[in-house]
């Protein structure tokens, strides 16, 4: 399940289908506002490319794409956005993620400031899943011997 | 008759919650009690999207023709109410959260007893 | 003009550090302990400012993202919540202080991760209790249960299994919960506390406020592991680390007592909880009953956690029983043992974990002698165990002396002898403990020829440990001389109106 | 105990079904739950946050709050599974 | 009836003393022996003359208050000194001086383990019985009366053999569980039917009879009983006995003074200024009281006679005299209550006494059972002098002090026109005398059983205890007999302590 | 919204969930989970709430099965009840 596959075309497939799930990923998170979606779902959909990854091309592959240091620090690093975000609000001098306050440093009106908001903390929910779904996956799949290298 | 009807969606939702419910005390395997608690989850999950439903012509609640600039008038009723969905959002994250917890807790069990069985692993324990 | 924020910082700012805690044990897991140890003195001395502009200005009210309080989440802290912020925010202080070196022994591989969850823990249960959003405070309610199924199931061998179990019941708990807001929402449609206590009223005959109510309390029951809903309690705690269980133990029933008072006594109004369905009068016996389960067990157990856990339970039932007899001394002494019960669980928790961390020790009969092996630890439990048993001058008599009051004043004369039973028999289990603690038979130290042989040498926990021990030790007694300013600060005004 | 755990759930089940009987009619769009707070939230959207999609506006800035702990949910149990069965590299 | 209050934190220091004492002991621990038996030596001194120099504001008239801490309304840690808290509080001062000498020898000679632990819960259990005599209210009362009962626990189990600790725990189990389960409920009983705890001198419940049903009142005053098990009434005598497994000159303190001497005092206190003389006369509790401590004071008698070992045998006459101290107190008429508070000092010197001999004769022979005591009191005259006259006083012979409490009972019996009582302190003084008298025979005019290990006649020879120790003993012995002579100074406060609850008629 | 398609999705939601815990093959009652949780995906978009919905179909069909499928794979597939 874990180990790298020879098939030449399950891998060129998935050569081909990892960066379009990818892309449809971004656009997920990106156009959440508009439209179903958002960083929840778009996380998801990118983990599951990486998981793709994992089943396809093998952890030892994946990993060296996408390190067990890199993964951890995404995970932490989508909250951070999210809560350095609701942060600034407060060091503008308004409520705790009240994201009109954003205007004074993003080239907005207080409502748009609003919208702009909002997707920053998207993309952090979105990198914070992505890196965690990865990483549940890559846990339970191998029951903990991600360090080990299998 | 005309009430069991009318509320038929909440029925549903109580047997599955049953099922779930059920499913986490009587079994003994695991890994089935985990997929009881995940049908006893989704169960209210399903509740909660029942409650924002509005019949009479009620759509999805994004706003048609929001990308535009032009700001019309919406009258509340046109829209479905976009409450119980932000918290299912939250709640179906909660649930898989404590999925994966659960299966890792799954997986260092497997590990000391050799087994997900609990009446085997009590035999274990003596 | 921080102030003013303080109660988003005391939630963002450890949560903030956890993810930076979590990245810096990347690079070193020296620096973990004392980001986290920041993270909690900063929430415990916000804690403390939100204490002291609640008591001077009254109730706070802090909107996030600016919005008003039925669309946005609203933070509204009264003398209640405040007090409680304290004292989860202070417990935790003492056992992050406490937590170094038992940490460093018990999981030395999984330092940061362990700091991480901690602080999110107790961002969870801070969270918990200032929370003025029925679903705000269902997900936080979720991330302390999360953290601490992890955290317990890092315990010993049967530690994942308990932690399991735990996790399905807590599952059941927290979905319970869950359904009691849902059943809230559908019948007003609104999820904020305040305004439900605004519009609630109107609906009370309805059979669907009715089943919320019941599933609030079944849920919360479970949680705050209410007789006879606890059979997730002393597997768990008693397998998890010791840290762990120190700070569980203290900490987490305390806030699922609060979230019952709160569900209540101000989501509901006291007149629903006690005269339209008296699910008061029952609690009561319900808590009687927990009372001398709790103690009784606790005869039976050789294993000293899991005695204690089972004490828990038993202190469960003694702020149930305050709360239930529903009048101003009984509500008064439930609050006030919610702050000395959590002082003395940590306490005894903390000795457990110390004299496991120098001797290995776990059973009743591995303690004998340990007074001259640790005499300051065994001291510090001495003054914990007279406490539960409620000897005055510790603080655990005052409370309890209001409990009694209370169910006097209630004229429940059989709550006012559980009580005393209840006591009498906590006094059993911890005499049998202090007297292996304290005696060794002289056949035995003279068997081995003298006390050094017999493995008595004086060996005492570092101070790392002993200090915030001795910091507990110093509540309980200190707490019990100061009830009264307490209560007249504090607790007297979070009684409910009614009363 | 299967007799027990039927016998639980089942009695659940019947005090959710006592339950709804008073409920609103199902897909009501008069019941409490329509009218209370939701109605802000579909007719002030766009002039106060300029998103169409509500969910989306309700999720990440009336609710934000909520959102911000739903993703620290997410966070712990990414660390929490880590910290459990990871074993640490050699 | 007007008194005049001085506020003034001498009560308070009187009990810190020996808790610093405590302190500084357990920081001096064993390495300096002799500093720590000075701290304690030091801190006796300074507390009984703290106490001493109280006296005369009492002599005067004179109330001195201390509050320590409010907790509630009604509610609070309160210390009151009066004419009755004075007089226990400075005999069980002035007999910890004495005793700490002794306790030193005592433990100095024997070797005892684990000294230090020793002295600081006798340290702790002498601040807390001095806690008793000096508290206002009922609250500061049971919050001392437990601590005593804390640190006293280990000082029975000193010996750490399984029968020290079976002693120790019985011992637990009777003082702690009837007070948290009696005296505790009759507490709360008492603060729910009057809405405060303070020691009133009309008494407390005097007021609520309209408030409260009789039944409620009797309710209260049995489960003060039964809750004051320090007292050692039958049938809830059972841990004294069993407590004497305790070093010798704990039992002597804490069995003669401290622990039981609380018990009297504390019940004394709940007749006269919980109860009152005129609730408890209307209900009828204080003849019930007399008769039920009446029938302690003859059932014991008749069990000690049948006690071979010295101090149980001490242990049975202590369970009888203090139902003296109960009987005189409920007989509720004047002489009664003064010959009651003057038994609890002039008792508290007798039996100290004699407690102390049982020490001495077992550091010096190792011999514990009365009928082993032939031909003693040769080998150890001073000793068994002081015996005699410990026992003399007991018995209530005139030139010693004993004599003059139960005068003072008898004419409280003719008071209060009760015969039987009369009788019965007639019948209890010939018990005691059959007792404690061929004690002194054998140890006076018996020959001494041949010793297989000595031969010879060792009983010939003097042999006492250590100085450290027999100094003592001759001392409270002499104090028993100087009391005979000189009971004014006490019978004065007594008076006091009378007219206080009696209102001046 | 279709009433009939409805009750449809919810009896095949019930059935499903009822089979899941039923068999005894635990990687046949993960499928049967994925299948309830696509269903409940429909019958999500079928309600209006396409944002849960879509969480659904990206959560509860894909990673939660996948999760599932993990955890079996490293410990047992056969179940006593």
């Amino acid at each position: 399940m874990i180990q790298r596959t020879e098939n030449i075309i399950i891998r060129t497939i998935c050569r081909i289908l990892i960066p379009a799930i990818q892309l449809f990923g971004l656009y997920v998170i990106a156009h959440g506002h508009g439209s179903p979606g958002g960083g929840f779902q778009g996380g998801c959909i990118l983990a599951a490319s990486f998981i793709l990854m994992v089943i396809a091309l093998g952890l030892e592959e994946t990993k060296r794409r996408f390190t067990e240091k890199l993964n951890n620090i995404f995970s932490s690093l989508g909250v951070f956005v999210y809560a350095w975000t609701g942060w600034m609000c407060l060091l503008l001098g308004a409520n705790f993620l009240d994201y009109s306050v954003l205007s004074a440093i993003l080239p907005a009106d207080p409502i748009k400031a609003r919208y702009l908001g909002m997707f920053s903390i998207e993309v952090g929910v979105g990198i914070t899943v992505m890196a965690v779904m990865v990483s549940l996956f890559i846990d339970l799949v191998t029951g903990g011997k991600h360090g080990e290298g299998l | 008759m005309e009430f069991i009807i009318s509320k038929y969606n909440y029925w549903m939702y109580i047997v599955l919650m049953m099922i779930g419910f059920y499913a986490m005390i009587a079994k003994k395997n695991l890994v089935k009690k985990l997929l009881g608690l995940n049908i006893f989850q989704w169960a209210i999950i399903l509740f909660y999207v029942s409650i924002g439903v509005k019949k009479g012509g009620a759509t999805i609640p994004i706003i048609a023709g929001g990308h535009g600039e032009m700001v019309h008038a919406v009258s509340a009723a046109q829209y479905l109410n976009p409450l119980p969905h932000v918290l299912m959002l939250t709640a179906i994250v909660v649930g898989v959260s404590t999925t994966g917890v659960a299966l890792a807790l799954i997986i260092l069990i497997y590990r000391r007893f050799g087994t997900v069985e609990e009446d085997e692993i009590l035999e274990a324990l003596k | 003009m921080m102030t003013e924020h303080l109660p988003a910082i005391i939630i963002v700012f450890p949560l903030i550090m956890a993810f930076l805690i979590n990245v810096a044990g990347w690079w070193s897991k020296k620096p973990c302990f004392y980001m986290a140890l920041l993270a909690v003195t900063v929430s415990f001395l916000a804690s403390l400012g939100i204490l002291n502009t609640v008591l001077q200005s009254g109730t706070i009210s802090y909107r996030f993202g600016g919005w008003e309080p039925p669309w946005g989440i609203e933070y509204l802290i009264d003398h209640l919540n405040a007090f409680m912020l304290v004292i989860v925010s202070g417990i935790t202080l003492v056992t992050v202080l406490y937590s170094k070196k038992s940490i460093e022994q018990e999981l030395p591989q999984k330092v940061p991760q362990f700091y991480t969850l901690f602080t999110l823990l107790m961002m969870g249960l801070l969270g918990i209790t200032i929370t003025g959003d029925a679903f705000n405070l269902y997900v936080l309610l979720e991330i302390a249960s999360i953290t601490g199924y992890a955290l317990i199931g890092l315990g010993d061998e049967k530690a994942p299994l308990a932690s399991f179990n735990y996790l399905i019941i807590g599952t059941i708990g927290a979905c319970f919960y869950l359904l009691g807001v849902g059943y809230l929402y559908i019948m007003t449609g609104t999820l904020n506390m305040a305004d439900l206590a605004q519009r609630l009223p109107a609906l009370y005959s309805s059979n669907a406020i009715m089943a919320a109510f019941a599933f609030f309390m079944v849920g919360i029951a479970i949680k705050m592991a209410f007789f006879p809903l606890h059979v997730w309690l002393p597997d768990a705690y008693s397998h998890a680390p010791s840290t762990v269980s120190a700070y569980v133990a203290s900490t987490m029933t305390k806030v699922g007592a609060y979230v019952m008072i709160r569900i209540m006594f101000t989501v509901f109004e006291p007149s629903f909880s006690i005269q339209l369905h008296p699910v008061t009068a029952i609690f009561g016996w319900v808590a009687a009953a927990a009372m001398m389960y709790g103690c009784i067990l606790a005869v039976a157990q050789n294993d000293l956690k899991r005695m204690l856990c089972y004490i828990i339970i038993a202190e469960v039932g003694y702020i149930v029983l305050g709360v239930s007899v529903a009048n101003r001394m009984g509500f008064t002494g439930a609050v006030l043992h919610i702050l000395n019960d959590a002082f003395m669980m940590a306490c005894l928790f903390m000795v457990v974990g110390a004299v496991y961390y120098k001797t290995g020790a776990k059973t009743i009969v591995d303690y004998r002698g340990m007074f001259r092996k640790m005499p300051f630890t065994s001291a510090s439990f001495a003054i914990g165990a007279l406490s539960v048993i409620g000897v005055p001058p510790t603080c655990g008599f005052f409370s309890k002396w209001y409990l009694v009051l209370g169910a006097i004043d209630a004229r429940q004369w059989f709550f006012a002898a559980a009580l005393l039973l209840s006591s009498l028999l906590s006094a059993v289990v911890f005499f049998r403990i202090l007297q292996h603690m304290f005696f060794v038979p002289v056949e035995s130290a003279h068997k081995h020829g003298n006390d050094e042989a017999a493995g008595l040498k004086r060996d005492e926990a570092p101070a790392s440990m002993l200090i915030p021990i001795f910091i507990t030790v110093a509540g309980i007694l200190l707490l019990g001389a100061f009830s009264g300013r307490i209560i007249s600060t504090v607790i007297q005004f979070t009684v409910p109106e009614g009363f | 105990m299967k007799f027990l755990a039927l016998i639980t759930s089942l009695l659940t089940g019947a005090l959710l079904m006592y339950a709804t009987i008073d409920f609103p009619v199902w897909g009501d769009p008069d019941s409490p739950a329509s009218l209370h707070v939701s109605p802000r939230y579909i007719e002030k959207v766009m002039e106060e946050t300029s998103v169409p999609n509500m969910v989306t506006a309700v999720l990440a800035d009336y609710r934000g709050y909520d959102t911000m702990f739903e993703t620290a949910v997410i966070f712990s149990a990414g660390i929490a599974v880590v910290m459990l069965i990871r074993r640490p590299r050699q | 009836m007007d008194m005049e209050i001085i506020h003034s934190s001498r009560p308070a220091i009187a009990i810190l003393v020996s808790l610093i004492a405590a302190f500084l002991i357990l920081l001096t621990g064993e390495r300096a022996r002799n500093l720590r038996e000075f701290w304690t030596i030091l801190a006796s001194v300074v507390k009984f003359s703290v106490v001493l120099s109280m006296v005369p504001f009492i002599l005067e008239g004179k109330v001195i208050e201390y509050n320590i801490l409010s907790i509630s309304p009604g509610l609070s840690v309160q210390l009151k000194v009066d004419a009755l808290g004075i007089i226990f509080g400075l005999t069980a001062s002035f007999l910890w001086i004495i005793t700490s000498f002794y306790s030193i020898g005592y433990v100095r000679s024997l070797k005892e383990h684990a000294q230090t632990r020793y002295f600081v819960c006798f340290a702790v259990a002498l601040s807390a019985t001095i806690g008793v005599a000096f508290s206002a209210n009922m609250f500061t009362t049971f919050l001392f009366y437990e601590i005593i009962t804390v640190c006293t626990f280990p000082l029975v189990a000193h010996k750490e053999t399984p029968e020290a600790i079976r002693g120790a725990r019985k011992y637990l189990t009777y003082l702690l569980g009837t007070s948290i389960a009696f005296q505790l409920l009759a507490v709360f009983m008492t603060y729910h039917v009057a809405g405060t705890l303070d020691f009133r001198y009309e008494g407390l419940l005097n007021g609520t009879r309209g408030s409260a049903t009789d039944m409620i009142l009797i309710i209260i005053f049995i489960l003060y009983m039964a809750g004051i098990t320090k007292a050692a009434m039958m049938p809830l005598h059972g841990w004294l006995p069993a407590a004497m497994v305790a070093p010798t000159p704990v039992s002597a303190l804490l069995h003669a003074v401290a622990v039981v001497k609380t018990g009297v005092f504390v019940v004394v206190k709940v007749v006269l200024h919980i109860f009152g003389i005129n609730l408890l006369t209307q209900l009828g509790l204080g003849t019930a009281l007399a008769y039920f401590a009446s029938f302690t004071i003859i059932v014991a008698s008749v069990i000690a006679l049948t006690q071979d070992n010295l101090k149980r045998r001490l242990a049975y006459s202590t369970i009888s005299q203090l139902s003296y101290v109960i009987l005189g107190v409920a007989l509720l008429t004047p002489s009664g209550i003064t010959g009651s508070i003057m038994h609890i000092t002039l008792h508290a010197f007798g039996k100290i006494t004699l407690f102390f001999t049982a020490g001495a004769i077992y550091v010096a022979t190792h011999k514990t059972n009365v009928s082993e005591l032939d031909g003693i009191g040769r080998q150890m005259p001073f000793t068994m002098l002081a015996f005699t006259l410990g026992a003399l006083s007991m018995i209530g012979i005139p030139p010693l002090g004993g004599f003059i409490s139960k005068w003072y009972l008898s004419l409280g019996a003719i008071e209060a026109k009760q015969l039987p009582i009369l009788i019965v302190l007639a019948a209890s003084t010939i018990l005691n005398a059959c007792y404690f008298m061929p004690i002194v025979y054998a140890a006076f005019f018996r020959e001494p059983a041949p010793d297989p290990h000595h031969h010879g006649n060792p009983g010939k020879k003097i042999h006492e205890a250590p100085a450290l120790m027999v100094v003592p003993l001759v001392l409270t012995a002499t104090a028993a007999l100087v009391l005979f002579f000189w009971p004014t100074f006490f019978l004065e406060i007594a008076g006091i302590a009378l007219q206080n609850v009696t209102g001046g008629h | 919204m279709i009433w009939q398609l409805d009750i449809i999705l919810l009896l095949l939601v019930v059935i499903c969930a009822a089979a899941a815990i039923t068999v005894k093959n635990l990687f046949s009652a993960t499928v049967l989970f994925g299948a309830f949780s696509f269903l409940m995906c429909m019958l999500w978009t079928e309600m209006g709430a396409v944002d849960v919905a879509f969480t659904e179909a990206a959560v509860g069909a894909g990673v939660s099965t996948a999760f599932f499928i993990a955890a079996i794979y490293q410990t047992s597939r056969r179940s006593k009840d």
